[in-house]
Order: structure tokens, then sequence, then C-alpha cells
């Protein structure tokens, strides 16, 4: 591995300065586990000679919730703090289903949403659950902070439009009213410690039988995690049926648009769009009855 | 019966006389390893100690023009850099392959084949010189299958290479190594007689030993000329002649110690990462490690062929298997030596078949160059034989037990290539795993049941032990195989047994090759016969010098004594009796201390038999499988600590599950391997597995002191068969190809 | 008179014939008494006045590991296949 | 070269203080620089859990921390699971149990099953099978490890 140079600023303030001072050469740092690799295997899109350990800043280590801002998760808290949290498990559950899922016990003892976010993985696990629950991010710069809705971050294969000068803060939830599930499952060959071979966060809300609204994400099927609007948009209005899940299901099969590698030719992975949205949004229609 | 009402690791003993034997003592070197004091190869640490990184060839199949490493030697920190071009003069075409894959000279012939060797003081300044070697290539066409190998256009590899036919070399150049053949009766006629026959084509693809401990190796070359090496590995005497050969030392010149060993299934038995760290020590004057990375242990080291197998089997209606065919070209890798020779014999070994031809070829393709890897060569002859097997009992509507019992090898039976079995437990494994709670169950609902039995022929060679008798009646027993799962446990309960003291009063140590006689690699199921029989040998010389000395003592004919359970004693005079202890208090008062040796290259080498029974389910929608239930069984001979016997035949069962269900090199076309990490390698974790049930069957090898067979290695042979098997049953899809992976079963229409 | 079995590969040698009778107290007279009926047999067998070490020779079912100086009794079976291994 | 970084952290209970490049992981600090090489390296990238310690009361593979980071941790390795000479019962577990072969992944086992007993004390199968995930042991199977964490889950509820 190259020389690095470490800091560890304990502001917001001064993490943006350390960034926007390196001209592009620092990068923030949470748990590490995506960025140490990458910087030592070498990894062209990583060219950091300076790492900012973002950990010691307070905003970025808030876990927060009230019923009128939601759910706040600070870039930095880790996954186990996510699962093992009294506000995620009463008001957003769902969000474990890719806290418990990133790496193994060990990976989540130090990786965030926040660093999941900003590696911008085609396959990130917390991503699309993100965009599911309508996640808005907060990042700082050097004129100031701003909100960006989380599907709009990926804009490529490890690149979002988070600039070398910003730091991505926290990532808000907005509340959810009754009636309301959502999920995240991914499909992988083994049961744990696997990249996904594609994934689909799903969200619902229900009032008398019918969906109010819904969204549906896909993982590891595009050169960012995805938003599959008409997927959700088609449920809106119907009765909950297998009809119309079927419906979405088709809708996001067909929004796919994946590659073949070792992990799945891009056959496989259409067709597990398919299986797994009808999976995901039976499990958020289950969680928002069994909710309501 | 439900799991729960039987003995989950059962024991089916023959023989049960034993104080020691059977027994299951602490390991010694236990608390050791519990507690990070055990000291691995990269745990090695001396003064003045330099770090050693290799430069590897991104390219698959290259020819090298130049290699310019003066940027490199330049750099601060850097202490030397070495190439081919340091090793002597190579003396034959085989030495120079030897060679070539350690340092390639003239051409790469698989991505990540190493080219050049750095030395500095600190890893990551070795890892930063790298980048600045330039190397010159010539990129040509990769050749990555058999089939694209034995294709008549084919790219060749080695312009010198000939195909060679059992000693004889028929001087046709080709990417064809060799080609074996087993002949017995008459196979057109075999194929005549039969009423139904089965023909199929199997494909299966390079996997990884996986083993979690990286190669390793630290080299000081004194200025004395003696080279002095510390590595990881499975044979530290293969590693003290192969560095002679290489480096042109007298092997006197060359110490190896081993370290304690982070596992191996075959792949720590080359060289790789020594011979570079001697040079850069020869250069440096200074300790060298190299510690390969996990991507290099991958791409670099020697996994186990993808093959091609062709299998026809014929019976009658009656089950009686009447002929048997296979053809198998397996890929060698970089330079000859697949483990084809192996699955040729192996193949239908298990069944008295009266006509069977048995075709093998040795073929090289740009791949790293393969190694053993725990029964080299029967798994993949296994994937397809035991399916074809099943298929017959389906087609005939016999139980795949029965028509196996109806055709079992037996002892007088004549193998397809050749020799006659002694006595074997083909039949024992086959009974008990009809018997079996798991096979007697129903399954459960959307499950699917497959078993299949496999061979390994296991093998003898050299071992040699040394012991030493202490004054308070413990013994030193000093030994040379590499311990990589507590054999030297089960060496010193040989050695135990032998003088009838417990075996905590027994001390053994693996030593170095300056310090023991020659003893072969931990292969082939070895270790526990051969060195176990050395240290049961060198027990009988302890025992007899100590009824020597009793005699002596006593003034008495030894003829008329004896020593049992710890104690001499006088055959006619109750009175003359002595415990071992108590003799060893007086050894030094009464002629000197005592202490047995003993060299072995034992014959009655007794082949091992092991069968498995698994229940899966496969889920339609994504053709994921799920092991529901595993119980392995295999013939063992006797099993001297039966829990690291279960321990084996489970380590060998969620290696094969592993084999059969994820595990595969994905090569891209320019035949870089993409999947090099333990991510995206899959094996098994345990989150994947149920518990594995084990069955040790005991039928015991005449040919060993205690009955031992080995255990290591059969094991492997039956899981991928197996779960095709039981796929098949699931799904009714008969699944060809390894891996057997979600989005293969997915793609593959039932029968 | 020990029985040899020659491999398929090798009976170009011995004219097509699968199983010859030999004479022979040890392999090395069984491989020389071989050679001398027909001729070519101990160039692929033997190198260096040793067994080749990609070749294994079995008596009576079980792999030599004594070579040349293997004792061969009248009624002996004896095999010529390749050397194998392990992991 | 640019000048090495001042650590000091505790390492099973005592003071320990090092130097360190901020390019070098926490793995290579134990190992290289302060001497403890109970902690192995299977991957260097978080995949076979044999580097695993135990940071501030939550386990971590060591490759994947660097060594600046461990300024003020409470870190426990592998050789600090024992008290004195007397093993833990994890630790007698896995020998009773002979739930390790190689070896070399029975550190990180180790320290990763004492975590889990330390906050479920009486854990599933399944529960040990998906906490230790994070380690590959190549040799075992598994079977006799999750055995040996159920035992010692026993001992220490009978202790």
């Amino acid at each position: 591995m190259k020389w690095i140079d470490f800091e560890k600023p304990k502001t917001v303030e001064d993490a943006v300065k350390l960034l926007s001072d390196s001209g592009g050469n620092a990068r923030p740092m949470a748990g590490g586990t995506d960025l140490i690799v990458q910087l030592r295997v070498g990894d062209p899109r990583v060219n950091a000679d300076v790492v900012v350990d973002i950990k010691s800043i307070p905003e970025l280590n808030e876990l927060s919730y009230s019923s009128s801002k939601g759910l706040t998760i600070g870039a930095a808290v880790e996954c186990y703090k996510i699962y093992g949290d009294a506000n995620v498990n009463s008001h957003f559950s769902a969000l474990n289903d890719s806290a418990t899922l990133i790496g193994g016990t060990q990976i989540q003892g130090r990786a965030s949403f926040g660093g999941n976010l900003c590696n911008a993985a085609p396959s990130g696990d917390s991503i699309p659950n993100m965009i599911a629950h309508g996640a808005v991010a907060t990042i700082a710069g050097p004129s100031g902070t701003r909100e960006v809705p989380v599907e709009d971050i990926c804009t490529g294969p490890r690149q979002t439009l988070i600039g070398d000068d910003e730091l991505l803060v926290s990532i808000n939830f907005p509340s959810n009213g009754s009636g309301f599930g959502a999920n995240y499952i991914r499909f992988i060959p083994r049961n744990e410690m696997d990249i996904a071979v594609a994934g689909v966060g799903a969200s619902v809300t229900i009032e008398d039988g019918k969906f109010t609204s819904a969204k549906v994400s896909l993982a590891s099927v595009a050169p960012t995690p995805l938003l599959v609007k008409e997927a959700g948009e088609s449920l809106v209005g119907e009765t909950v049926s297998e009809e119309a899940i079927q419906n979405a299901a088709n809708l996001a099969k067909a929004a796919a648009k994946p590659i073949s590698d070792m992990r799945g030719t891009a056959d496989y992975r259409k067709h597990l769009c398919d299986v797994l949205t009808r999976r995901a949004l039976n499990t958020a229609v289950e969680r928002a009855q069994g909710a309501s | 019966m439900t799991t729960a009402d039987y003995e989950r690791n059962m024991v089916l003993a023959t023989d049960t006389d034993y104080k020691v034997i059977g027994t299951r003592p602490v390991r010694h070197d236990g608390a050791d390893k519990v507690t990070g004091r055990a000291i691995y190869g990269a745990d090695f640490d001396a003064a003045g100690l330099l770090h050693g990184k290799i430069l590897r060839s991104p390219h698959a199949h290259a020819k090298i023009i130049s290699i310019d490493t003066s940027k490199a030697e330049k750099l601060d920190g850097v202490k030397a850099v070495v190439t081919s071009k340091d090793f002597p003069q190579s003396e034959s075409r085989k030495d120079q392959w030897l060679k070539d894959n350690i340092l390639a000279s003239d051409k790469a012939l698989y991505a990540g084949q190493a080219i050049a060797g750095v030395a500095a003081s600190n890893p990551h300044v070795a890892e930063s010189a790298l980048g600045l070697i330039e190397v010159e290539y010539e990129v040509l066409p990769p050749v990555l299958t058999t089939q694209e190998a034995m294709a008549s256009n084919a790219s060749i590899l080695h312009d010198s290479l000939t195909t060679e036919e059992l000693g004889e070399d028929t001087g046709v150049v080709s990417n064809v190594a060799s080609h074996s053949q087993h002949v017995k009766g008459d196979i057109s006629k075999g194929f005549e007689d039969a009423d139904v026959i089965i023909e199929r084509e199997y494909n299966t693809k390079t996997v990884h030993q996986g083993y979690i401990e990286p190669h390793n190796a630290t080299a000081l070359w004194s200025p004395d000329g003696r080279l002095h090496v510390w590595c990881s590995t499975q044979g530290s005497f293969v590693v003290r002649d192969s560095l002679a050969e290489l480096l042109d030392l007298p092997v006197s010149m060359v110490r190896v110690t081993p370290t304690e060993i982070g596992g191996g299934f075959g792949g720590k038995i080359p060289i790789y990462v020594e011979p570079v760290a001697a040079l850069l020590s020869r250069k440096t004057g200074a300790p060298v490690k190299i510690v390969m990375s996990r991507r290099e242990t991958f791409e670099a080291s020697g996994p186990t062929p993808g093959s091609q197998i062709k299998i026809k089997i014929g019976a009658k209606h009656d089950g009686t298997l009447t002929a048997a065919y296979a053809w198998m070209a397996m890929e060698a890798g970089a330079y000859p030596g697949s483990p084809v020779g192996a699955a040729v014999q192996c193949v239908f070994s298990t069944y008295d078949v009266e006509n069977s031809t048995i075709d093998g070829f040795d073929v090289v393709v740009n791949k790293p160059k393969t190694a053993a890897y725990r029964a080299p060569g029967a798994p993949n002859a296994a994937f397809g034989a035991e399916q074809a097997i099943n298929e017959l009992a389906e087609k005939l509507g016999m139980d795949p037990i029965e028509l196996r019992l109806k055709n079992v090898a037996k002892e007088g039976t004549r193998r397809p290539d050749g020799p006659v079995f002694g006595k074997i437990g083909a039949k024992e494994v086959l009974e008990a795993m009809r018997d079996h709670p798991h096979y007697q169950s129903d399954k459960a609902e959307g499950t699917g049941r497959g078993v299949s039995i496999g061979f390994w022929f296991n093998i003898g060679f050299d071992s040699a032990c040394n012991i030493a008798v202490n004054k308070d009646g413990s013994v030193n027993l000093t030994e040379g195989s590499t311990d990589i799962g507590g054999s030297r446990t089960s060496i010193a309960m040989h050695a135990a047994e032998v003088l009838g003291i417990p075996v905590e009063d027994v001390r053994p140590s693996v030593v170095d090759t300056d310090t023991i006689g020659f003893t072969a690699v931990t292969g082939g199921s070895r270790t526990t016969f051969a060195t176990g029989w050395a240290a049961y040998e060198a027990a009988q010389d302890v025992k007899k010098q100590c009824i020597e000395r009793a005699a002596k003592i006593w003034d008495v004919d030894a003829n008329g004594l004896q020593m049992e359970d710890g104690v001499i004693s006088s055959k006619s005079d109750s009175e003359l009796r002595m415990t071992f202890k108590e003799l060893a208090e007086q050894l030094s008062d009464t002629g000197g201390g005592i202490s047995g040796s003993a060299s072995v290259n034992p014959s009655g080498v007794g082949g091992s038999f092991a069968g498995n029974i698994a229940d899966v389910s496969v889920d339609p929608e994504t053709g994921k499988t799920t092991v529901e239930r595993f119980t392995c069984v295999q013939d063992v001979g006797k099993a001297i600590h039966p829990s690291y016997v279960e321990g084996q035949m489970q380590g060998g069962s969620v290696q094969g599950i592993g084999w059969a269900l994820n595990e595969e090199y994905f090569m891209n076309d320019e035949g870089t391997m993409t999947n090099s990490s333990l991510l995206d390698y899959r094996m098994p974790t345990s989150l994947d597995l149920p518990m594995i049930d084990t069955v040790i069957v005991e039928v015991a090898n005449p040919g060993h002191p205690f009955g031992v067979r080995g255990v290591g290695e059969a094991n492997i042979v039956p899981p991928t068969p197996t779960i095709a098997n039981a796929i098949y049953d699931a799904t009714g899809k008969r699944m060809t190809q390894l891996p057997m992976s979600p989005g293969a079963i997915l793609s593959v229409s039932p029968e | 008179m020990a029985l040899v079995f020659i491999p398929s590969l090798m009976q170009n040698l011995s004219n097509g014939e699968q199983r010859v009778s030999v004479e022979g107290a040890n392999v090395r007279q069984i491989i020389d008494n071989l050679d001398s009926m027909f001729p070519g047999f101990k160039n692929r067998l033997v190198e260096d006045g040793r067994v080749k070490p990609n070749i294994s020779v079995a008596i009576d079912g079980e792999i030599t590991p004594l070579g040349m100086i293997e004792k061969v009794t009248e009624d002996s079976e004896v095999h010529f296949l390749p050397a194998i291994s392990g992991g | 070269m640019p000048a090495k970084t001042y650590v000091q952290t505790t390492i099973n209970g005592e003071h320990v203080d090092f130097l360190c490049e901020p390019r070098q992981s926490l793995l290579e600090c134990l190992r290289d620089e302060i001497g403890l090489t109970g902690t192995k390296e299977g991957c260097n990238d978080g995949n076979c859990g044999a580097c695993t310690v135990n940071i501030d009361g939550r386990i971590v593979t060591s490759c994947l921390v660097l060594g600046v980071e461990a300024e003020g941790a409470d870190i426990e390795t592998i050789e600090g699971v024992a008290d004195g000479s007397n093993l833990h019962p994890l630790q007698l577990a896995f020998l009773e149990n002979a739930a390790l072969q190689c070896g070399i992944c029975t550190p990180g086992f180790i320290i990763s099953s004492k975590a889990l007993l330390e906050q479920n004390p009486n854990p599933s199968e399944h529960e040990i099978r998906f906490w230790l995930a994070n380690n590959l042991c190549r040799c075992t199977g598994y079977d006799k490890i999750v055995r040996a964490v159920q035992d010692a889950a026993k001992r220490l509820q009978e202790a």
C-alpha cells in the first residue's frame, strides 16, 4: 500500500476544510471496510493521499428519532448500532434487513450505511433499502449543507454526486404513517458473506386493502442502485393482490439492465429481479398489514 | 427416526482391545493453538528480517521479451531484485519447468506467474518497487480448457512438449502431455451384453484447496553457504530436496524447519516462494520473508484441475454391470502433471466389472500448474461415474445402494487397472449407509436424497521416528511429518500403546530436516499410517531395549521377560516385576539412556472407501440448493483418535459440498481469474451447512499393526455426485457440470 | 513363473500379448527377462537402473516401495502402473 | 519518508504504545510492531475472520482497521483470552471437542465466539452459525466448532 496521511477531525467544518484543501486527494473514512481494501489493492478509482477519519465528529455519529423529524442516521453509524437501536426496531425495522446483511458480524462492527452509500457499489445492500424508504442525505461542503434524495446520489459504479470537497453527514428517514411496511432482500449463493447477485428494496403503504404508495429499488442490476418508479407507481391505487405484485415485479425486471459476470449472468439477474421483487413486496405487505 | 434419536458420530469398531488407540485425548499442541502461541510460517521473525514481494504476470500466455529491474533496485529501502537469471543453469526440460513455475524465464504461461522478486526493509516498499519493474511481453492467445487445448488448431504452450504414453515418448508436439489407459476384458462385448446403457459427458471447473493460511517462507543463506528455510509446508524434506536441486546445492547444505502449518490439503506440497526468498537472501545476506496474499494464493499456487469426463456404463436387467468406459481429460495447468493418472485408477474401483476401458489425458492449459488436492482426480471422476450409477439404478428400478452392493468390489476382485484388491471395506461402507437411520428415514417434504461412494488408494512412503526415554518415565518423540490436523497426537498414541504408558507421557515434536530421518509429505492419507508405523517400530525398539536392560538388572535371560501395559515382568518369576517408570529412573546407572528409532517405507497400504447420504432442497425460483442433512461413512481401518478422524470426514465432506455447489475459478476470456478473493471464491461458511454426521467403519488393514488405512482423502470423493444425485431427486434435473450453482441449476431442464 | 500383466499402452512391445509368464525372483530379473523376450520394455520402465519415477510396480496387488529389488514368487502377479501420490 | 505516528492503546488489559505508519493495518501493527502474532492474516480484506480482535467490546477484522485508529482503544487479542495459565472455557471446549485441525483460524473463532457468549449466553445453533459466518474454517466443516461453542456456553452457565 502506498503512503497515506491520516487525519481525524472533530468537526464537520474541519473535515470539509481538510477535504477541500487536499485538492481531491483526500477521502473520508468511516468503517473503512471498503476504502482500506481499495487503497491496499491500488484501486485506480480511489487515489487518496489523505484518509480523513470522520468517526470523531458528533453529527456523523447521530442516531436519533422523533415522530416529527423521523430517523436520522449519521454517516459513520455502524450497522450493529442500527440493528441494536430501539427506535429503529420499533419504527424502521426493515432497515435491519440491510444492517444485518452487510458483511458478517465483524464487518457490521465497522461498516456504516453512509459508507455503503459513498462507496456507491451497484450492489450496496443498504442503498435500495434507503431509496425505498425515501431517505434524504445531508451533505456538507465549503459553501454549506445541501439535502439530496438518496436515489440521486449514485451516478455510476463507485461514483456519486458528492464532491471531493464534500462530506456526507447523515441520512434522514421520514416518519412513516400506519400501514407502512418495507423489506430488503438480496440473492446470494451462500447465506452470508457475499455480494448480491441481485437485490430488491421495497416499501408499501396500505390503507383499506389498497396501496397508497409504493417504491421498488434494485441492486446489482445496473451501474447504480436503481429506483424503478414505474414499479412502485403501478401499485398505487391497486388492491393488494398477487396480480398487482406480479405486475410490479414484471416492471422491475424490465427496468433491470444487468451485466454478466462471475456473480451471475444477465438473464439470471433479470429473472431474480422478478422473483425478489415479488418476495420483497410480499414481505413489505405482510409487515404493513401487521403494523396497521 | 429423527436426527435426535441416534448417535450422530458412530464408531463401528472391530477391535477394541487397546488402551490408548481409539481414545480421544487432548492434542499435545492444543494449548499453543488456542492461545495464539503456536508459530506458523508468517509468524516467524529473525533479526534484520527483510520482506520480499513478487511481481506476477498479468497475462495468461505471453512471451517475455525483456525485464528491466534497474528502477526498482534504485528505490530507497530496496535491497535486492531477482529474476529467473539468478537460478543456476538447468540440466533438463523438467528442471527448467520447475524453475519457470517459480520465476518465469522466456514465457509466462498463466496470469499470476512469478516474474521477479524484490526484497526491501518494509513490505510496503517492496510492493512499491514491483511497480517500477518494467517487463515487455508479447501477448499470445490463451488456452483455457482441455477442449481448447486438444483442438487441432490449438495454440501450443510448450514447443518442446510431446505426448508420453507410459514411459514412451510419442514424439507428437501437443498440449497433451500424456495419455494413460487401462483395459480389462472386452469392452465391446461388455456393452453387447448390456440390457441398459447410460452415457453422459461431465465437466468440472478448477477449484482451490482453500487453506486459510497463505503460502510463506523465510530464508537465510549464510555466508558459509548453508541455506536455512522456515516455512509452512506439508513436506519439509520435499522443500529441502527441491531447493537443493533447483539451487544446485548439496542436500546437506539445506536445512528446512517446518513451522506450524495453516492447512494444505495437498496444496502445500510444491514450493513457490521458498526459492525466491532463498535467492533474495543470497543477494542480501539477510533473512528474507515472503508471504503470499490471498490473491496470489489463488492465482499462483496449485489448484486442482477442471476436467472433461465421458462415462458409459452398461448392465443387465438384474443389475450386474457388464461394461464400464471412461474418457477423462484433465487440465494440468501450465506444466504437465494433472492427477488424471490417479483418476483413471479410481473411477470404477468400487465395482467388480468384467469389462472396462479407461483413457486419461494430461493436458496443459494457461492456468496455474495444478497441485495435489485431497484424493487428486478422484472427485472429478466420481462426479461422473457415481451419477451414472444412480441413473442406472433408476432405469433398472433398483435402490441405488443395492445396485452398488450387487456389484461391489471385495477382497480378490480384480481392479479395472489390473491388480487384485486385498482386504477392503467397500461393502461394509455401503451396508452401513443402507442401515443408517438417515437412509432409513423418510425424506422431509420437498427434499431430494442422494447417495454415492468413492475410493482413494492412500500411500505409504518413507517416515522416521525417534523416541528417547526420560528418567521420569516420560518419552520424547521426534518425527518429521508436519502436523496439519492433529497427527502428532495420533503418532504419539502409537508409541503410547506399544509402551503401555499414557499418551500424556509422550511428548511429540515435529522437527527440522537436520534432526530426523527422511520423511515424505503429510499427504496421501499416509501420516498416521506411515509415521505412526515408524513410531510403532521405534517404540518396539525402546521396548526391546527395556526388556534387555531389565534382564541385565535382574541378571536373567531376556527371553524370559515381557513388557505389557508399561510393566516389565518375568514370564516365570512373579517377583521380577518393574514398571517402565521404575526402569527409567535406573537407566543412567545401568548402562545409559535408552532411545529407539525407526525409518520405514511400508507396503501394506490400505485403500479407503467413503460414502455419503445427503438430503437437499432446491429453491425452484432461484435454483439455490440447501444441504438439509448430510452423513459421511468411511472405512478408516482403525481410528486411532476418533475425534480427529471424524474431523477429517467432516472437513472433506464440506470441501466437497463447496466444490459441488459454488466453488470455481471464474476465468475471463483473457485467462485472468476474476474471483480471486474469499468473497467471490465462495467456500462454505458456517451458515451454509448442517451438522455433518459420521460413521467410522473399521475394516482393519492387515498391512498395519493397528489396522490403520488413512482417512484424509477418500471423504472428498463422494460429495459432488451425492449432491448431484440429491438435486436430481429433488428437481428431476441431471447436473452434468460443476459447480451446481443456483444459476446453473435454473438453466437446466428436468429430464 | 510370475505372471506379468502388460499395460495396454505397452502391448505394442509384446505383440499384443496381455499377460506374459516371466522367470525371475525379483523385479529386476522380471524386467530383464521381459526385455529379452520383447525388447524395449526395459527402456520404457527403467531409468538409471531404477524403475522410472512416474511408474509404480505392484506385486500381488500391492504397490512395492522396493522397486527393482522387490521379491517376486512363482505365482506372483506383476503390474506396471502410473505412479500416484496424493494430497 | 514521513514520520511514523505514536499510538497509545490498551491491549489485553495492559497499556501498550507503538509507532506505526498510517498505512499499516492494526493487524500489521499487532503482528509486526507489537509481536502479538496470535492474530492471523488469511485474506487481508475482511472475508476470512482469522484476524478478528475485539475493540471496545465489538469484534472487528483487524486487517480493516488502521493501526492509527487504535489510539485510545481497548483491544483484546487471542493472547489475552486465557486467565494466566488457566484456559478460558472456550479454549478448553475447543480442545476437548477437537474443534481445530490446523489451528490457523482458531484464534479468530475464539475471539468471535467469546463476544457472542458475552452478549448471548445461550445461543441456538443457528445464532452461532450466523455470528460465526465471517470466520472461515476450511478443515473442520464447522461441526465441531459449533459444538465447542455450545459446550462452552454450557460450561460458562454452570460456572
